[in-house]
């Protein structure tokens, strides 16, 4: 019998709890000469912002030991590009829209999630709360506890869609974070980010990067995500999208006993265009054999 | 067209010390046009992690070529694979060079050759060739391409054969008033050299570009460099440029 | 023209910059069959307690990405056995001894602190923060920036000799913790310690390790490390022992570059016993290369 | 006599489906003891990141070789290996066997077969060997175990070649009046089994014990298992245990 994959975030329903991880999947539409979207459960679009934004100066990735790092800097082509170039494409596949969006400062966060809660075709928002402003106060969102509160508050009185909120590993307490986005009303977590990070070219002593640092995802990380999805899973009952280095359906599982009810694949993406649907196959595999009939039956099952 | 696949190794020949030739073989046949590129995967594990582009060097049928130099560690690996080795390939990738119309100049600095040499074997002897390394010993395919192009020219910086000079020099000599497109792939150096020597010219200058690459195909914004257009992505809008659009 | 290689740490001059990561060196004779241990900088011993300590249950060790976790429980045979066996072989080098310490509440560290002091033999401490006592509040010492104050000012009192005190990457901003390590006296910080992380059996849906979470070091995290000693040397001036996946002199001297004064190496001992030796040698090639001629004039020139 | 040292693939042959031999040359000879074992690492980038430690099968001169099962990403890097490939190995490491002093008993289970070969083979015509596997197709070197042995006894779990049944079951029945000393290697099950059968009696029995190793000389205390002494280390006080002082 084949095992049911579905899994719900509020009241909207995935058909499995493949998603990908914003900024790796471009808007959805790179990666469809490789795959069938229609076969995901969800697709998370690189983070948008109000306007458009160039983004840091290049070059922009370097490879590390089973990881890579990427100063990007949430390059996007604004909202307004964004709902008249990409979403008529994403809307022909029968899968969720899940938009991930920051702003310079609150106000921009706001106007933001307004927009995409009134904006057809978009299933669920998530936030990312590291706010790229360095001049902002709201720049440290992302690791300030009151911070966090507010801004979740005020987003999550803007919108009636699933919120989600992503969280910066780069605390100390992630589950303390957690807790904060689940007491304001946000519908699930999603975590980790990248971790910031730093390669330095010893000839000319400048960063391999055209930052100084940037952000570190891949495998290399997974066990710091897999350990931060575990310790949230302990004091949050909203649903957990879990990430950070996820290659393979054994990685996802990982993720989903620690506590994860949705599992993103991001850097992965790059090595297999195909990792996605070869993980929603295994993880299909694996309940078969270990003749689980429900997907939710396995979530946060880690036995100490 | 875009495909991922896996593919055999037929040979991987040292040409010189860093110097290799690939070739491998797919399950179908590869249609890929001059100057755009695969990227080549080759390990299990994940050290390293991301695959590697290659411009297309040459492809017939199902085969495919590639001629790399080796810089680092991704490199080094593939130069260690063996006959019937699988790795996995990703593309064709990217905009090739325009299809030229007449006659038309070519530009190869170094490894650059591995660029335009599909060119020159698609447009056969209508290239003016400006092929630059450093001494002889550094010259490749000499026989081929002097059979490919209308006219080879060969520039040395030592001038151990052929000219003595950069190969720019070379060009803007001899090549300049030809009032050709020019199609060119080399060093950051040369193709800046290149943009000071065309500046008040009207030539078409179509140059191929490099960016470390995650992706390949426009996703992940990781490759871009900065045109009059904004950022744009050397795997998706590029590799290929016209010249005076970048901003160097 | 052989370049200088000589750093320091308060008064205490060492001949190199390379030390050995505590926990990864044993007390120093396991590596003397491959090494000559009088060509090190210093040596850093496993992390000693006043009583001896029999550490985690087994399995200790999983290997992950590039990485490895490990949860040894800061096993140690204890002061008293430290002094008495280990002690004396170690006095036979030319080479600094800094012993790593912890105690399971502050009165323990500070009783160690005493005791070391007071331990001919033993030429600099490193207090590691990491309080493995879970019912003690000390326990957070290393994650809570007043007690971390606290602890370091009594511990101080105790010390005239070099004081190192070990941070944990696990903290929103491990600058400040340097901060406050620096205000209260410390003559050093080093970092980073190991990332908290997790592995997960998906077939017993148990942890790998016989603890849930343990602790991950290597190349995986080794651009996480660089960059906590650039944020760290931008808000210290006392020197800064750098650690973190360091495996080959090229590594190191990123770390150097980016502040550190010191370099330790840990996990790469496992996969090479004689990386310490060889990064010794590397560093100063490239110093010869780069017509450098004391490794002072390297710290911290990394260039924005 | 500890050394970390460059070897050469001599051959790394196929026995079975999932089990290899491997041979490698080192530049200077070699001294290994039964049951001690060394760390062997292939790869020149950091995943897999850790070497793999193996028992040492057999030993000459500056010739090691090494019997191994393909688990997990580890193994399986190694069993690619071909012939002059480099790998570096530390070793050898950890306490052997003690020299059995006359007649012994040699009780090997599956793959734990290659820590009590080299044993045999230094004390040959003196053991009586119980070999335990699952079928006919797994038994290995049966030509030579018979050889080097007093008297082979093979167990398969299906009874297809010598007696059926577990060979903890078939010691039991022939081999425990022995009254020898005994020497085990194999499965913790089958060690626990021997455990309890050997409660009552007064053999000395050594087994030989596995646990996940990090540096393999007792610096990083990652090996340890629980034994009546406290917690030791199995690349150092092990991998040989006298079987009544681990706490199972
Ligand atoms: C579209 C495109 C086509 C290319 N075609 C060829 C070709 O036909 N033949 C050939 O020899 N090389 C080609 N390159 C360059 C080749 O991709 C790099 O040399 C290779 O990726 C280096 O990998 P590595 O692991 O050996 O080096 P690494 O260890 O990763 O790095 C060594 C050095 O190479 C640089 N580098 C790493 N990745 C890239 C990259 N993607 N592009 C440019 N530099 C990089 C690094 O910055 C570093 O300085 C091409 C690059 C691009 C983007
Ligand atoms: C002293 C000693 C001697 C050994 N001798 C032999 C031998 O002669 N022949 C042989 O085939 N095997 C031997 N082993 C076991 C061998 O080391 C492991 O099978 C091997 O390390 C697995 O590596 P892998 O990368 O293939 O597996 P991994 O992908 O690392 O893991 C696969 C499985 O193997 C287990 N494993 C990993 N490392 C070890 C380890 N060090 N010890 C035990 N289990 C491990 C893991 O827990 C996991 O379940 C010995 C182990 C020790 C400690
Ligand atoms: C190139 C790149 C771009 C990214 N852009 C974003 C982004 O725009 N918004 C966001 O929330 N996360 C972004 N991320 C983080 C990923 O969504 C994900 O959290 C992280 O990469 C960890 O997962 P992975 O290890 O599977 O890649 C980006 C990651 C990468 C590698
Ligand atoms: C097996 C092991 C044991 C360790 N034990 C200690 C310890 O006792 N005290 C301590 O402060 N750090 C300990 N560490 C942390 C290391 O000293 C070092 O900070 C960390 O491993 C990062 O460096 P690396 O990536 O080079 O290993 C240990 C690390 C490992 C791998
Ligand atoms: S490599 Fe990802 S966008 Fe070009
Ligand atoms: S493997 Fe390190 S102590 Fe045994």
């Amino acid at each position: 019998m084949k095992p049911k994959l579905e899994v719900k975030l509020g009241n909207l329903t995935f058909k499995n709890p493949v998603l990908t991880a914003s900024g790796t999947f471009g808007y959805g539409l790179e990666y469809s000469p490789f795959i069938d979207l229609n076969l995901l459960g969800g697709i998370v679009v690189k983070g948008l912002s109000l306007n458009p934004k160039q983004g840091n100066p290049t070059p922009r990735i370097y490879e590390t030991p089973c990881g890579m790092i990427n100063s990007i800097g949430l390059q996007n082509i604004g909202y307004e590009a964004f709902a008249r170039e990409k979403l008529p494409f994403l809307r022909r596949f029968n899968t969720n829209i899940i938009v991930n969006f920051f702003g310079e400062n609150l106000d921009e966060y706001l106007e933001m999630a307004t927009r995409l809660e009134q904006t057809d075709g978009v299933h669920a928002l998530e936030m990312n709360v590291s706010c790229p402003n360095k001049k902002s106060e709201w720049r440290r969102m992302g690791i300030n506890p009151q911070l966090l509160r507010e801004a979740v508050k005020e987003v999550r009185k803007q919108v009636r869609k699933p919120l989600i909120v992503k969280l910066s590993p780069q605390v100390t307490d992630i589950a303390e974070m957690a807790k904060i986005c689940e007491e304001e009303g946000a519908d699930a977590v999603s975590l980790i980010n990248t971790i910031p990070a730093m390669v330095i070219d010893i000839k000319t002593r400048r960063s391999f990067l055209g930052t100084p640092t940037g952000g570190l995802s891949g495998p290399a990380i997974r066990p710091v995500a897999v350990r931060a999805v575990w310790e949230v899973a302990g004091v949050v009952k909203i649903p957990i999208v879990g990430m950070g280095g996820i290659m393979t359906a054994e990685d996802a599982l990982q993720f989903i006993i620690a506590g994860a009810t949705f599992v993103a694949v991001g850097t992965a993406n790059f090595i297999n265009p195909r990792a996605t649907i070869e993980l929603i196959e295994g993880i299909e595999k694996f309940l078969v054999a270990e003749e689980i009939r429900d997907i939710n039956e396995l979530i946060g099952t880690f036995r100490q | 067209m875009n495909k991922f696949t896996e593919a055999k190794v037929i040979s991987n020949e040292k040409l010189k010390e860093d110097i290799f030739l690939i070739s491998i073989e797919t399950a179908f046949a590869q249609q890929p046009k001059p100057g755009q590129f695969y990227i080549l995967r080759t390990n299990e594990r994940f050290d390293p992690l991301l695959g590697r582009p290659f411009s297309i060097f040459d492809a017939e049928e199902n085969k495919l070529k590639f001629l790399y130099r080796i810089k680092g560690k991704g490199t080094s690996l593939i130069s260690k694979l063996k006959e019937n080795a699988q790795i996995s390939i990703t593309g064709p990738l990217g905009r090739g060079y325009p299809s030229p119309e007449g006659d038309f100049i070519v530009i190869a600095g170094g490894i650059g050759l591995a660029s335009v040499y599909y060119l020159l074997r698609k447009f056969p002897q209508r290239a003016y060739l400006f092929y630059g390394v450093r001494n002889r010993e550094e010259v490749l395919f000499y026989e081929s391409l002097r059979d490919l192009s209308k006219e080879l020219c060969v520039a040395t910086e030592c001038g151990s054969v052929g000219y003595q000079g950069l190969v720019t020099e070379v060009f803007k000599e001899r090549g300049l008033r030809l009032n050709l497109p020019i199609y060119a792939c080399g060093p950051m150096v040369m193709i800046k050299e290149l943009d000071k020597i065309i500046e008040e010219r009207e030539n078409k200058c179509f140059v191929a570009v490099e960016e470390r690459m995650a992706c390949g195909i426009g996703a992940c914004l990781g490759c871009v460099i900065e045109t009059k257009n904004g950022m744009q992505r050397v795997c998706t809008e590029g590799p290929v440029f016209e010249l005076r659009e970048l901003k160097l």
